[in-house]
């Protein structure tokens, strides 16, 4: 069902924690579809310092939020804003399809803190000027899956 | 050799090695086709008829009630369409309950695109359906109940014979799944009263693609599957002789074992969900407790979601399964969770353990103990864990 | 050991032993419900997968236009209920033939008491409808033609590609009932144009209570048994995996050995042909003469019934059927034969014999012999055959 | 599906054959139905000293034809008009259901043979003083067998 790389970073998530007095917090998703993701960015002169994740929901809502702070740990902003949700499904050697959209969300989630740091600093990311904070993910479960 | 424990056969079985022995001759020496007048043809014919008096025998039947299907769910469909159209000309009202196994719930929606009505019964906080809100749905249009014997999910057991007397009195057929009683409870079907009742083989140890249903002598119903006359002429298709007799050998081992059987598990479901209660906080047990199938084991663990949960047992060797809608491929959470009034977000937690004959104490012992950490390590990964601690 | 020839291959074969073997694991070790996460689970669904490309594989289909059913029967019922429920805003009217399968004549005659209307059309002497008439009685109202591609009794093998083709023009759905085609004949549905075709395992030396169902990408059609999620939500009910694994088996070796295997059958049953036409008189051979499954013999003996033929010949180790009133357990010898023309007097004196891969040369010039002398003292005690000598 | 006896007697039948200027023969059935069954009989002082059968019919018609024969063989004609077709039965040690119709063939066989032996001596046989000699018999097949 899944790749060994889900499975490993679900088994061993990268990155799981809070940030104390984090620099930009984002939280998406809900509980009643079953999942959320709350990432933590710490950011110095415009770098991606530290990242941290908690995230509730299934093995690859889990797998792709540890893959996606990976991702941009380290990163510049301009570099983290681009991160597509196909490059973490890529990242991760795929995902079946009716899990497509925890990649969506770990993007969106990722996009969600940076947008709380520029808000809080007062500042515009390129690519991020006309992004409107969601906390809902709703194209997910296509319900063709076969089992 | 990976330690593997599997506690899903509520799911599905492994065949037991009788099971196995007694369907092996039939595979490719006695294989004929049982409606053949030739040697080959009467040993399949003679092999189909002591299955047969064995399923019977299991629940108190006449063998010419008994009529075997590919599976527990074809014996739904049939029971249902098969009832609703050969009575369509005295109503077309059917009644059945929010929690049935889809094979009932999606037979039912299709019927009401096709000029049925359909009452689904609300159900309590265990899963039980409520007798006076049965009687009132009833109206003369109403052919046929259907509602399940035990829930496959949350192992609730209902009052069947208190439903059969009320059908009976109303004049209503009544028709109830046992796919998950059969081996689990003692049934008789002239003592409880009903119409109609199916069971599935690989739930009892038996093979997989074979399942049966009682039809009480005189009750009108229309076959599923027309065609050449087997089942006199009720069920068409090539008597599968290999599964039908490994079902009737699984359903005589059942019933000759079922004491000693419903005893061990019953044993280890009870350590189980005490090892979860007493050792896990933020738990909730899912379904009755005591009118309750011997071997179901259904909880909820708050703040963390099923699927992950079955992954991380799935990573230590432990076969369950879940209702949360990540693992039912739906947008939503067990339908079953969701009418016994759980909120969407208990229920994606939900994780199914079902115990069967080779479970073993320390098989739960060394689930208890998994759980413990992996449902720690889960919570301690939760946005949704940190805001109660 | 008494000898024991068995020529009734069509009825259903014994299964091979490469088979059996693929199927063990399957039983009692890889055991999990496909539809599980579990690694119980993911063990089952990997079978299932393998299993579906193979048949795809045999028949040039894709592995998503293959669906699962628990025999041919099924499948007939679930093409034909199927299309015409699904498409009955679109018209009502079906056309098939008089010597379909019951599984597809018993579902049409249901469909007629039930707002359908069906026409059956004829065949000529040997069996083969005629597509003029197939032209003629396509109607604005027609969504479905289904018509058999062998034919079981007298093996009679019908134009599908020519059909095909006429249903395409008139955007008609078309279903073929390849049952006794698979491993006799080459298949390729994209060649063909066929819209649905089905199979079964047990004619194909797999298991019983295992079929397929070919339904092209895009066709409309109603599942037959609603429930759980698998197949694609297109045939509901945990899957018989033992039974699909060792019907993917059984159609792989039926490709890989499809040549060795009409060579081998159809000498015997040439060999057998012409001992039977050279050794007794007042004999016919049903079907037609070239146009024929490979391994299909069919005999009308005058004077004799044929009951007491089967019995005769099962006294002496032979294994073969028979359309008369008495074996079919109707009041009328076999719709297929009427069809054709026959008398009822001669009709009742039918014997089929059926070869197969086990089948030798020895057996056919023992089963030679044994009629001769079978005929001729059946023919001694009959009050018909004096009146011509 | 048959008793033994009935196989016995299907494989190995008695009387089979003619009797060349018999002294009464009966037939009945039909071949549309699949069943003849003609009997003849030589009687001897109100003996049946001979009797032959030929039929054209399944397992059981053969047996139960054969069974008859046996059953009225060395009989008075006021025995053998009593033959019935329960008897032939139980003679074979049963039948299977849908074949019961066989043994009334049977029956209606050795009195359609009594019948003919009477018209031709012109006298009036006990018990069939109201024969009407009947070809057909049509009550077979019940349909409802399982196979
Ligand atoms: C042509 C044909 N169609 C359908 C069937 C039914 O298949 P099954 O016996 O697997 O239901 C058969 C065999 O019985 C057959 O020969
Ligand atoms: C209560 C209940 N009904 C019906 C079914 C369907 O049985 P089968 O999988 O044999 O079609 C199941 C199991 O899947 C079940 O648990």
């Amino acid at each position: 069902m899944y790749s060994e790389k889900v499975m490993d970073h679900f088994m061993n998530p990268r990155n799981v924690g809070e940030i104390e007095k984090a620099d930009g917090v984002g939280e998406v998703g809900n509980a009643k579809c079953g999942d959320i993701m709350k990432i933590y960015l710490k950011v110095d002169d415009g770098i991606i310092t530290d990242v941290k994740f908690k995230t509730f929901g299934c093995g690859s809502a889990i797998a792709t939020s540890s893959m996606a702070t990976e991702l941009i740990k380290g990163k510049s902003i301009e570099e983290a804003v681009k991160l597509t949700n196909n490059a973490v499904v890529e990242a991760l050697d795929g995902l079946p399809k009716p899990k497509v959209h925890c990649s969506v969300l770990a993007e969106q989630a990722v996009k969600a803190a940076l947008y709380d740091y520029a808000q809080k600093n007062n500042i515009v990311i390129p690519g991020l000027e006309d992004y409107v904070p969601a906390k809902d993910v709703h194209d997910h479960h296509d319900g063709d899956g076969e089992e | 050799m990976k330690k593997r424990i599997y506690l899903d056969y509520s799911a599905t079985t492994p065949m037991k090695k009788e099971v196995l022995d007694e369907m092996m001759p039939y595979f490719n020496e006695k294989f004929g086709n049982a409606s053949s007048i030739h040697s080959f043809g009467r040993e399949a014919k003679e092999a189909l008829d002591i299955a047969r008096d064995r399923i019977a025998k299991a629940i108190g039947a006449a063998s010419s009630e008994i009529f075997f299907t590919g599976g527990g769910s074809e014996a739904d469909n049939w029971a249902i369409k098969g009832i609703a159209f050969a009575n369509k000309n005295k109503g077309s009202h059917i009644i059945t309950s929010k929690i049935e196994h889809h094979a009932v719930l999606h037979v039912c929606e299709y019927l009401e695109k096709n000029g049925f009505e359909v009452t689904y019964l609300d159900v309590d906080e265990y899963g039980m359906i409520d007798l006076e809100q049965l009687k009132e749905a009833i109206t003369d249009k109403t052919i046929l109940i259907s509602i399940m014997f035990v829930n496959n999910e949350i192992g609730t057991i209902q009052p069947i014979k208190e439903i059969a007397e009320i059908a009976k009195e109303k004049g209503v057929y009544f028709h109830t799944d046992a796919v998950q009683a059969l081996g689990n409870i003692p049934i008789d079907v002239k003592e409880l009263g009903v119409d109609l009742m199916n069971f599935s083989s690989h739930k009892i140890y038996g093979p997989k693609g074979v399942g049966a249903i009682y039809i009480k002598k005189g009750v009108k119903i229309h076959p599923l599957i027309h065609g050449g006359a087997q089942e006199r002429k009720r069920r068409a298709g090539t008597e599968n002789i290999p599964g039908i007799v490994g079902f009737g050998k699984a359903a005589e081992l059942a019933i000759e074992n079922l004491d000693a059987h419903i005893a061990h598990i019953q044993k280890l479901r009870d350590k189980l969900i005490e090892g979860i209660k007493n050792n896990i906080d933020y738990v909730r047990l899912n379904g009755h407790p005591t009118k309750r199938h011997p071997g179901n084991v259904n909880f909820c663990f708050e703040f963390i979601e099923g699927e992950s949960l079955l992954l991380s047992l799935d990573m230590v060797g432990i076969a369950g399964s879940s209702g949360s809608a990540c693992t039912s491929g739906s947008l939503d959470p067990s339908h079953v969770l969701m009418a016994i009034g759980l909120t969407h977000e208990i229920a994606h937690g939900s994780l199914r353990l079902t115990i069967g004959d080779f479970t073993t104490e320390e098989d739960i012992d060394y689930v208890i103990e998994n759980l413990i950490t992996i449902v720690d390590r889960l919570r301690q990964m939760s946005p949704l864990y940190e805001k109660v601690k």
